[in-house]
């Protein structure tokens, strides 16, 4: 390492250093590494720059180990984790990015520019690399909604998922919600981003050539998020957030889809030699990170920085999170042109500073040095930790609920009413209030809209395209976090199966509470593994992903949820069979066998008020064949629709079907289990399959081929869903349970009085 | 037939709209805002979007770039605008069309298919017989239109309302729109029918492959009508 | 530099959206004393000093105002 | 009827995207002489008479202002 060609002239006495130190969540002994690194006290500038940089936000020191056992190479893989998204090939050269996550602390403050804020964050991960967004998703847990502060954060979180993803012309086309106590202190709020580019256009954040200039490109940087990375993302959530208010940061999706279009520009122009986005940590982590990924240096004059404030510090200027700004290098030949395409979108663009080949990362205020550290240190040489675990000691109480021991209805009437009052869980309900609140058909790609499985979103003018879904049952992964968070995967999997997909890769965004703690910590531990051993029984990797820590409020950590965005290929776009029932007289296959598996279960939350007992149980041979025959089936041409069945069971998954094609069925569901169990017990590797009468025998060859279990189980048709000896159900019933729940949940408001309008 | 479709800070919609009509085989460009060249072209579409971020007022801004001088030149001449969605709000602001768009009355966004009652207009992007019913996604925050009971009386006398928001029968509840338009009104035109606006997005509903087709009848009908002119 | 202050409202008979809800709301909340609830815009604008209040006009009826829904009034703020 | 006007304006170092981009588009349109232009509510509020302003101030902080980023004003209207 060089040595520093100019040392920063110190402000900070021996004594005061450390107590600063502490306060900006550095530990005595990172403090100490920072002092040893540096050779010296630190300056307040450099000091702000190790404690954003070493925080949990944006170091992963608690979690980085544990990644490692994370499956990260495939055939399609052009990316792998590291950079600002992954990235995969899907063929006639194209290729798409993508990433989740999180922006849990900022929306528990403000839900609005919280989660609009954190869509804007993830976006600008995704045409970092070059690629264009074409999709995005959003994965959200809140408390019950009973709780008016609860019914606020949903409602401000998806207007400003919408607000923000509406204006830059990016349709959301899934996601999924759950309400549970456990997230009623501290909400969850991960965005997933899906990105389309042409492979030779894919672009990394590695910056080069000495001489070449540093480009600050958008908005203008104030004191908004100050701190933010450690302050807000790195600390439990308590009565002190309510000080930490002032660091809320307002978005501007204008200046981002101008961003987005300028910086495609560019790109595409081939006028950068390097594009990063300032997120967590601002100007210094994108700068450091890009310097030091090409092992070079850097110089940067803070008073070159378009300020939107009066007198702000050095260090204010580095570490602020003011949004919608990008980084990018320029060689001198292509800085004229690169201004001019940033002004033709009429977005601010000016030099900051310039690659130097020191290796350092200096930072002036004019042509005082006001610090000067090693670039890689900043990005690389945080402290790695290997945290203790413990397993906690609630899971063998919660195991041990007996639930044969439980009341269970067992008349056609209680059973009919389970069903409706299942129907109608904020946890099952027709989430449209959501996604109607969200363009999810802008940019003309979207084939299956939201709610069925998973989304379909065409590529190019054929009918190439991808499915996507992200999924995860915090519920099963509190119960047993290893079965739980292969759950995940394999539901994510097998929505997309549903529309037609392979799974090809997934993103994640791992939210849990303190990993000090050694009992969270071992919870993360086996829903890494958990996951990590899932995507290698499919041969799936992990390209990208989030882990979001401190997720606690008042020391009560949320449920582990562990949430994975799942991307598959799809041949044919027109296949894609969606779950609605079509015709009278389709014949309706169970895919899968049905066990008494009602640990975790919403019927067991909803009817007895009880989280207990041990998930659903996970053959991953067994769901890889059963979603390998779905497959089979729509490649074949043979399925009418096709749903999986999660939450609420078989009951609910048909339900679901009849709703979605407004027509009624009748089912058998054979087997020796009770009949609440057949109904609601929530075994996983199931599929409700409709085919035409004709091809029924066909695709009974296709699963005995694979050795799936399954039961030709009735048909489509009538106004009411009936399970034989078990049921029957009008269809009108069944619709208003399951779609208006959720709206008359937020608000019932009535409708606005006549004399209030025009005219 | 080539249609101009003009792109400003913030216009979303325009590679869609450039898409569809390209799918139903006529020639289709972009216009950037800051030019005020339209010659070459036929028809020109103000897209959706959020232009300028839809800040201050829809449409407010955009009203003011330098091709919407020359968008009111080629509409004065007779020739065919249309207005989707934000490109509406922008007619409206420019007053090339009267009324105005708020907020929805529900005060949210609405992304949804719906069906739309055509009315017996002398708007010319419109072939379809009177009464006939199209399904055809709204995507918007403020499409309650509004505008006082003199400019209403004018519009129902001349023939300007264009389409209503309707039930899958056809049948119109004055007020039921589902963002609380005045009279449940979808799309306007003005005196000479040459100059359209409308909420919906006819752009989304054109090929096959993402759902229904009943977009293409604007488009086809315009084609139609200038087709006709060249004679 | 000189501030001018501009309020901007929709005209009477023009239903507002926002206004009406907050006004259910607010109702809904127990404030039912609240009768009609009507929300504007509210605009500082900075300008060098020296500039008229007739320049302020020009920007609020070109731009910061709709004439077709909305009134506005142009106060100078005390420096 | 008493009448309350609120003020609600985002707190200082809060940004304000439509009043950044009200002021490029004045500029843009030749009124170079426009600095910072910041966009807040109006509110009006007709009540019952003999409501305090306590009552108002309670309603701005639960549900017309945004606390976390906006500061209001509350002015007892004449008449
Ligand atoms: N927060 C959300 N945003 C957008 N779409 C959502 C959201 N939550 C659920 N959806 C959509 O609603 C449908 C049902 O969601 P979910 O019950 O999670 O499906 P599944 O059980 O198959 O994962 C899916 O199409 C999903 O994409
Ligand atoms: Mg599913």
């Amino acid at each position: 390492m060089s040595q520093p060609l100019e040392t920063p002239a110190p402000d900070l006495s021996e004594e005061l250093a450390p107590q600063l130190a502490v306060e900006l969540g550095l530990r005595p002994d990172e403090y100490a590494r920072v002092v040893e690194v540096l050779g010296r006290t630190p300056t307040v500038t450099e000091l702000y720059m190790y404690s954003l940089m070493w925080s949990e936000h944006c170091s992963y020191k608690h979690s980085r180990k544990a990644l490692r056992m994370f499956p990260n190479d495939g055939p399609h893989v052009l990316q792998g984790p590291g950079e600002n998204a992954g990235v995969i090939s899907v063929g006639d050269g194209y290729a798409v990015a993508f990433k989740m996550e999180s922006h849990n602390h900022p929306s528990a403050i403000e839900p609005y520019q919280g989660a609009a804020t954190g869509v804007g964050g993830i976006i600008r991960d995704i045409f970092t690399m070059g690629a264009r967004p074409i999709a995005s998703l959003d994965s959200l847990r809140f408390g019950t909604l009973d709780d008016p502060r609860q019914r606020y954060l949903f409602e401000g979180a998806v207007a400003g998922i919408g607000g923000y993803g509406n204006c830059i012309g990016v349709p959301t086309v899934g996601g999924e919600v759950y309400f549970e106590e456990a997230y009623a202190g501290n909400c969850l709020i991960n965005a997933m981003s899906i990105g389309l580019l042409r492979e030779e256009n894919l672009t990394r954040a590695v910056a080069a050539g000495p001489g070449n200039h540093v480009l600050l490109i958008g908005s203008t940087t104030g004191r908004d998020g100050i701190g933010g990375a450690s302050v807000l993302a790195s600390q439990e959530f308590d009565e002190k957030a309510e000080d930490k208010r002032p660091s809320v940061q307002v978005g501007d999706p204008f200046e981002e889809k101008l961003l987005i279009e300028a910086c495609l520009e560019l790109l595409d122009k081939g006028l950068l030699v390097a594009l990063g986005d300032c997120g967590a940590a601002g100007l210094t982590s994108s700068i450091s990170e890009m310097a030091s990924r090409g092992e070079v240096g850097v110089d940067i004059d803070v008073t070159a920085v378009p300020q939107r404030e009066e007198g702000m510090r050095p260090f204010e200027v580095m570490v602020s999170e003011s949004q919608e700004r990008m980084v990018a290098v320029v060689t001198p030949g292509n800085l004229e042109a690169a201004h001019a395409v940033c002004g033709k979108w009429g977005l601010r663009s000016t030099v900051i500073g310039r690659v130097t080949d020191s290796g350092r990362f200096v930072v002036r205020e004019g042509d005082r040095v006001v610090g000067d550290m090693p670039a890689a240190s900043l990005a690389h040489d945080a402290p790695v930790y290997d945290p203790e675990m413990r397993r906690p000691a609630y899971l063998d109480e919660a195991h041990a609920l007996d639930i044969g021991a439980l009341a269970h209805p067992t008349d056609q009437g209680t059973l009919g009413e389970t069903l409706l009052t299942l129907l109608a869980s904020p946890n099952i309900c027709s989430r449209r209030w959501i996604w109607e609140q969200y363009d999810h058909q802008v940019r003309l790609g979207t084939v299956i809209l939201p709610g069925h499985d998973a989304a379909v979103i065409r590529i190019g003018a054929g009918t190439r395209g991808i499915a996507a879904s992200a999924d995860c049952n915090g519920r099963y992964c509190y119960l047993d976090p290893y079965v739980g968070a292969q759950i995940a995967f394999a539901e994510a999997a097998r929505n997309v199966a549903c529309a037609g997909g392979r799974p090809a890769a997934i993103t994640d965004c791992l939210n849990f509470g303190n990993p000090e703690k050694p009992e969270v910590f071992w919870t993360f531990h086996e829903a890494v593994r958990g996951l990590a051993d899932a995507c290698r029984a499919f041969g799936v990797p992990v390209i990208s992903g989030n882990v979001s820590f401190y997720n606690e409020s008042f020391g009560q950590a949320i449920h582990p949820t562990p949430t994975v965005g799942l991307v598959g290929l799809v041949d044919d776009v027109t296949r894609a069979p969606g779950m609605a029932f079509r015709e009278a007289g389709d014949v309706i296959v169970l895919v899968g066998e049905t066990g008494d598996e009602l640990g975790g279960s919403e019927y067991l939350k909803v009817l007895h008020g009880l989280v207990g007992g041990r998930p659903p149980s996970l053959d991953l041979e067994l769901e890889r064949d059963v979603q390998e025959v779905v497959l089979e089936a729509i490649d074949a041409g043979l399925v009418r629709s096709a749903h999986d069945c999660s939450e609420g069971g078989m009951a609910v998954a048909l339900a679901e079907c009849c709703v979605a094609g407004g027509i009624g069925a009748d089912v058998h569901l054979e087997g020796e289990l009770p009949s609440h169990a057949a109904m609601f017990s929530e075994t996983q590797s199931r599929v409700v399959v409709t085919l035409a009468e004709s091809d029924v025998e066909r695709f009974e060859q296709m699963c005995v081929g694979r050795q799936v279990p399954y039961a030709v189980a009735g048909t489509v048709g009538g106004d009411s869903l009936a399970l034989c000896g078990m049921c029957e159900v009008p269809l009108p019933l069944l619709s208003r349970a399951y779609e208006d729940t959720l709206e008359r949940l937020v608000h019932g408001d009535p409708p606005v009085p006549e004399e209030m309008r025009a005219g | 037939m080539r249609f101009g479709v003009v792109v400003f800070p913030g216009s979303n919609c325009e590679q869609d709209v450039v898409h569809a009509a390209r799918h139903l085989g006529f020639e289709a460009d972009y216009v950037w805002h800051g030019d005020t060249d339209l010659s070459g072209f036929d028809a020109v579409v103000l897209p959706g979007g959020f232009s300028y971020g839809d800040y201050l007022r829809c449409g407010a801004v955009a009203r003011f770039s330098p091709v919407m001088a020359e968008v009111v030149r080629f509409a004065a001449k007779g020739g065919p605008v249309i207005g989707i969605c934000n490109g509406f709000q922008i007619l409206c602001e420019a007053h090339l069309l009267p009324g105005a768009l708020l907020r929805n009355r529900g005060l949210k966004f609405i992304c949804r298919e719906v069906s739309l009652r055509v009315e017996d207009s002398v708007c010319q992007w419109v072939d379809l017989p009177a009464g006939s019913v199209v399904r055809i996604p709204i995507n918007h925050n403020e499409g309650n239109f509004i505008c006082d009971p003199e400019v209403l009386k004018s519009l129902k006398e001349g023939g300007r309302i264009v389409l209503r928001y309707c039930d899958e029968d056809g049948v119109v509840d004055l007020d039921a729109a589902p963002n609380g338009a005045l009279d449940a009104i979808a799309g306007v035109c003005n005196e000479t029918g040459n100059v359209f606006g409308l909420m919906p997005h006819p752009e989304r509903a054109v090929d096959p492959v993402t759902g229904r087709t009943d977009g293409a009848a604007f488009f086809g009908a315009i084609a139609g009508r200038v087709a006709a002119l060249a004679g | 530099m000189a501030r001018y202050v501009v309020y901007v409202t929709y005209k009477t008979g023009i239903f507002d959206p926002p206004g009406a809800t907050a006004q259910r709301a607010l109702v809904n909340m127990g404030y039912c004393e609240v009768g009609d609830v009507r929300i504007g815009k509210y605009i500082t604008l900075d300008v060098a000093e020296g500039t008229s209040e007739d320049r302020v006009r020009a920007m609020c009826e070109k731009l910061l105002a709709n004439p077709v829904i909305e009134d506005f009034r142009i106060e100078k703020a005390e420096g």
